[in-house]
């Protein structure tokens, strides 16, 4: 199993988890986060003060996938994930030992494959 | 004919034949009018809540802006010219120039307050006929722009139309009635409106992608003072704290009533769930319908106008969201439709035993509705004109829209260089630098 | 008996006997009412923030809808039937139906002002009085059967009680003193309040889990609001603008402000804090005990009133919170004991020297402290049996409490179908369909 | 010389000399006074979310306690004695006590209203100026202390102050003009809040790091309810509803108005960018500037009053963002400078053709700038050094600032045991003991 | 050393800090995520529009610990956090190269030891 | 590769955030999140309700990579965010097997550089 962490824009999310979804991929966790790259920063004034804002909001995706989903998850990211301007984010595989399912204590594998609910099919 | 003149006139046996009165200064009738001004004056930065609760977060302090910088922008331009050119002597098109700069406008009487109270409670309708305008076209117009449009737009679409119901001009002489501008002041907005989101164009995301309020309390907030500020608005278009301010006041509190409930109940039976956004809306809806019939209709007939304002206004609403027209916070829709229902209802529901001035068409003065429907066209055509114009000439100069990417980052930090909510991370002190603390 | 009818009698030699005032209408004593029912209006979406500030944040928009919308439904049955029930020529136990759809509620003077005004204030109170119950289901009922329950309640129990001290009614008669209410609001929506919050039962965390209030700043802000509110609530219960109605208004400054102070300071002695949601019940708590007493006693005494029902509130509200009541916002705790203090020592403080009309037990007038008590006896008595009734009544077609999932995801999303703070991320448009944009 | 001295005195032929007028109570005066007393009592809360707005997250609550607990304090020290030391016959120097405990405070006309009403409108103005001087200290300042602090400072500093201006003292009798408190209320409060900010030292942040808003919509909430109840603080300084209130409503529109236009346009000049922050800040500075004038200067002098003020304001405040005082929320720039400006120009600009009272040195009335000055000097030396003394005293039993570790955390969990926004995960309930549920 | 991360309910957080608790984990980070799984989606309306909310509101758990803790860690999770019905999240388990504790520099064990106050104790 | 998680003090982000910059790191993100150890817990008190808050606002940092750069991370963290007092927080290494530039697709190293622009660059 591995956990794939997505750093993306705000403004794209919708588009990754469409992409996601026809990949096959149900389950997923996101964050908003702040980011810190290459983009160009933010000029703020507050009365007498200025200020340059170094962050950018980013939603942090956090997939946990067995190993064969991995590729199809990170091209589904990198494709609707991507506007060619500097921002568009990272992706990071990470190795994961164990992976449970908290209502049933499944395991692995199993963990990861959600119950299709008619909605969830639809979705 | 407006409320003014019946005071005014006492109800003048020649309606529209506008006289300047010569009465006294009535103290108990300044004191409802400055009170009324304030009320009224409130509604601006509260129409910012309203709107600026309803879109999203990167957009709060941008959409409140609009309403708030209005205040200055046509506030100015009000003292300095327009008021002059709505209410001063002049043709039966547009005002003189006699009150430009304020001069001639004293603490002389005017009806029974002083003539400088009568001038600036006028001002604040001005002001927030351009703010309501605002609402077509938030999450995507340049500031500069924007300014630049409603102090224009106050000057020479407001004011004169301003001046043809209450300035003594045709269509009071015609005998349109619109107590506290459901014509001039929401139907004028809506039509703008209509015209500056066209010429602007939809949203990048509109359609495409959900946009959800991000702050529903604050609409709330905004539509619980915008209410108590249009007490002002309608009671005190009579002028005084008279019996016609009484019997406005009270339209102006049940008609939005009548719409809160009926606009829940068909929430209810549309999707199950009576909607806060819907209640708001339902409320403000009731209010721009009874706005031209506050002072000359039952009580019982101003329920009956928020009800039907109301269904109507759902659905224009409903209908709408299916166009391609992103008039985002529907001016249309809700003051466009409102107004609208409310000014030809008027023409229906006039009841001289309640107002002493005129009858609609259920008391047999069929003529008084065609005279309405006159007022509503003449004014939905020169608002659209004029708004065209104004914004090709502006064209002319600068852009009207923020850049795609600007549109993305969200107006707050990129026109205001301002975050509505910030716990301030990343932010780096650049200046006063920081060796001051060293210092 | 009611402040109003000391106007209307200008303090009659037999207090409690109805006579109608033929009086003309005075343009002041309007001003003044016009602005006290746009405050009074004001102070339930003012409460809808004090208490949508207090539940957690998946449950805001329902609890500010539950004062909000009692402006709709409230509000019309007001109107229709309510005002009629309340203050129509009636027994001494329920007003006729005279009034019912406002047939005779005109322009004419009732006391010194126009009838339909007159009728439109009260409406304010009926409305409030119903919104304030909410504070004891909140976070757990459907809204619904909220929206039934509120309407019934205003028609059968606020309009009777209503009718009973101030419409004429038996505890009039007697002389009960209740300048703007105490009794027949806040002790007549405790009652309530502690009879539904029985019969609804706890929230399924209370006393298990921590639940934490989501936006404090919400909840002063609408402290602030309800008081200012108030000061048309009691000061407007003189009906005039008269040296009864300064006195109700000093009265109204001061009181809350010694409660405040005493709040404050009991805070610092238990926990070595002074709290913001104490400061802001505080101040509550000394507008609820000032109002059966604003016009009848000294502004010291008022502060008097003020600290005094601070106290006895602060150790009911620990009290409380150690029950397995869950009041969940302490109507009781709040209202009722403030509202209950407030009844006694009016019957304690009041001074004819100030209010001209009657003197309390300190000044020589004992019996006062035995119908205050009778009125509060018969309004909780009353107000319980008749709550119990109508809940039991809609049982019988639905049931009152949301489904504990529900009450886990949050009745904002549950029962409305919208969140108050949302980001839009993850919310995928369904309609209307993308297709439109690309049209 | 104040307003209300010209209303007693109808504009006595020697300015200064104070004779309580034996008027009637007049119904349409006291209906405005009812609600100028209401709206400048709002502004106190408002401030605080002015204020509060403007903080981090971690110091909200405290930011607005800081205001709401004026409203407790330094209400009831005027109730008991200050009032009294402001207004009560005695020296030029100080009041009496003969009102202490409100006293012979009545009923009884003053003026054209209620002697009770008076009080109590006065009192709003204390509260108010003691709330203002917290902008300095925002963020650092140990509460019990802060509250030992404005009650001590309102009954030392302010009360004398305004005995000297407005209740028959030196300054008064000198001729000095100053309609609605720009020097007994913001030249006043600027001054402490300067000595307050140096004693208590700056944030341990300050000029190190960013310190950002944590909510610019609350900043312009508050921004919109201040300007509204500001109208009751100019206005109601007529205290009545006549045409010196006229003119200072109107004056109170229109100097906002231009100060928020060149607020803006110097934005612009600088940053490029319009700042809602600015927009609110300039509205603030010119109603600041105004207050002085309100009923002295024509609306065309207010217009240039405001836009004046607003470009000293604009440049004061950034030069104090350079300097190492931590004058937080820019008490001084704003209200020191908005303040000096204003009552200079009251000095110059005032128009007997439009107060009727007195000339300004356009008017060829040069001395009242002189005494325009010197009432500014007196007040600054007195407020600073009476500010400095009452610290010192306090400093004696308890230290004025928060822990470093305090700050930190924030004052809203070290001062009051609360936060402002909370989720309540990782809450635990640990009192009432869970049992208690199980029971 | 481990890297113990949760995916619970909002509802549950507390009851699962308390089985943390008596399984003497003391140190964790927690934060708000929303997540995408099996369970209904809940529909929104504002105004004209209609809108499927796929993002359900959840909290994050990590939490650090040496290998040995891994299994009650989880145990303790497994069953405070679990309801029955879908939705109750998942339990990943990474590998940890290094910790330390930015106080003093200590690294792994010791690292996640917190300092034993008198109120964490009675916590 | 590896990913650096800590968690430090909210006071101490800007801190660390500079140090990191000298450091030559230029990417990161960053999150709000609240910690649990050894800290004292704060008490809080609505009306009759005493509650005991056992969490702390924390900020976690997220910064990826290459393996000589660890140290270099470690270290400008462990300097900057310390105050000495109980709560500085934590860093966890953990490994990561693949990361990559959503705008361009690039891998691992060439991944994490961001591209200098002239405001990065005087930042
Ligand atoms: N080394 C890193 N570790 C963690 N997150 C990073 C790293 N570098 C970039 N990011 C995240 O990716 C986002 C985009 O990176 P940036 O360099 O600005 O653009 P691009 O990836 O298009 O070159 C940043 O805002 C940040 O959230
Ligand atoms: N593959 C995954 N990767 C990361 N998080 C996941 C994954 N699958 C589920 N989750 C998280 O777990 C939560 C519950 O999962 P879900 O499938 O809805 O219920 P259950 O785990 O009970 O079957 C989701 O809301 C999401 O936050
Ligand atoms: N075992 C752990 N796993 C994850 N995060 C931890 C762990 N222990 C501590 N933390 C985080 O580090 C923060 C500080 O830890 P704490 O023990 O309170 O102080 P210190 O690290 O200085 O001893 C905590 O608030 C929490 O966010």
């Amino acid at each position: 199993m591995k956990l794939v962490v997505a750093i993306v824009r705000p403004e794209k999310v919708n588009d990754v988890l469409e992409a996601l979804y026809r990949a096959d991929v149900r389950g997923l966790t996101m964050s908003r986060v702040q980011g810190h790259g290459g983009e160009l920063e933010e000029v703020e004034t507050y009365r007498g003060m200025t200020v340059k804002v170094e962050l950018h909001d980013k939603v942090r995706l956090e997939i946990a996938v067995s190993d064969h989903f991995v590729g199809p998850t990170v091209r589904a990211i990198l494709t609707a994930g991507t506007t060619g301007e500097v921002g568009d984010g990272k992706i990071f595989v990470l190795p994961v030992e164990k992976v449970y399912r908290i209502r049933t204590g499944e395991e692995d594998q199993s963990a990861v494959t959600p119950v299709e609910t008619d909605d969830a099919a639809s979705s | 004919m407006s409320a003014w003149m019946h005071i005014l006139l006492d109800a003048a046996p020649h309606p529209g034949i506008f006289l300047p009165a010569a009465e006294a200064i009535s103290a108990a009738d300044t004191a409802w009018m400055l009170m009324s001004t304030a009320l009224v004056l409130l509604m601006t930065p509260a129409l910012g809540f309203f709107y600026g609760g309803l879109v999203r977060a990167k957009n709060a302090l941008n959409t409140m802006m609009m309403s708030f910088m209005a205040l200055g922008f046509v506030g100015l331009a009000w003292a300095l010219i327009a008021y002059s050119l709505a209410f001063a002597e002049g043709s039966s098109w547009i005002g003189g120039t006699g009150f430009s700069l304020l001069s001639g406008v004293g603490l002389e009487a005017k009806g029974s307050i002083p003539h400088v109270l009568f001038m600036a409670y006028q001002g604040t309708f001005a002001v927030i006929t351009a703010a309501l305008v605002s609402g077509a076209i938030v999450e995507r117009m340049r500031f500069g722009p924007y300014l630049v449009f409603i102090t224009l737009w106050s000057i020479l679409v407001y004011a004169p139309v301003a001046h043809w119901v209450w300035g003594g001009g045709w269509l009071g002489k015609l005998g349109a009635l619109d107590f506290a501008g459901g014509t001039v002041v929401h139907i004028n907005a809506a039509a703008a409106a209509l015209v500056i989101a066209l010429v602007v164009g939809a949203r990048k995301d509109y359609a495409r992608q959900a946009i959800v309020p991000h702050n529903v309390p604050f609409t709330l907030l905004g539509t619980a003072i915008v209410w108590f500020g249009w007490f002002g608005f309608n009671a005190g278009s009579a002028l005084g704290a008279n019996a016609s301010a009484a019997l406005a006041f009270v339209n102006t509190m049940f008609a939005p009533m009548g719409a809160l409930v009926v606009w829940s109940l068909l929430d209810l039976r549309r999707t199950g769930k009576a909607t806060a956004v819907g209640a708001a809306t339902g409320i403000v809806v009731g209010l721009v319908a009874v706005t031209p019939a506050a002072g000359y209709v039952s009580p019982l007939s101003a329920i009956v106008i928020g009800a039907i304002a109301a269904t109507a206004s759902y659905h224009a609403l409903l209908w709408r969201a299916r166009t391609r027209i992103d008039d985002s916070l529907d001016v249309v829709a809700a003051h466009g439709v409102g107004g609208l229902i409310g000014a030809l209802l008027t023409g229906v529901l006039a009841d001289r035993a309640w107002n002493g001035v005129a009858d609609g068409a259920l008391f047999g003065n069929a003529s008084q509705l065609t005279v309405q429907t006159l007022a509503i066209v003449a004014t939905i055509a020169y608002s659209a004109i004029g708004t065209y114009l104004i914004l090709k000439f502006i064209v002319l100069m600068a852009g009207l829209r923020a850049s795609s990417r600007e549109e993305g980052i969200g107006l707050d930090v990129t026109q205001h260089g301002e975050e509505a909510y910030s716990r301030g991370e990343g932010a780096i002190l650049v200046q006063p630098e920081r060796r001051s603390a060293e210092r």
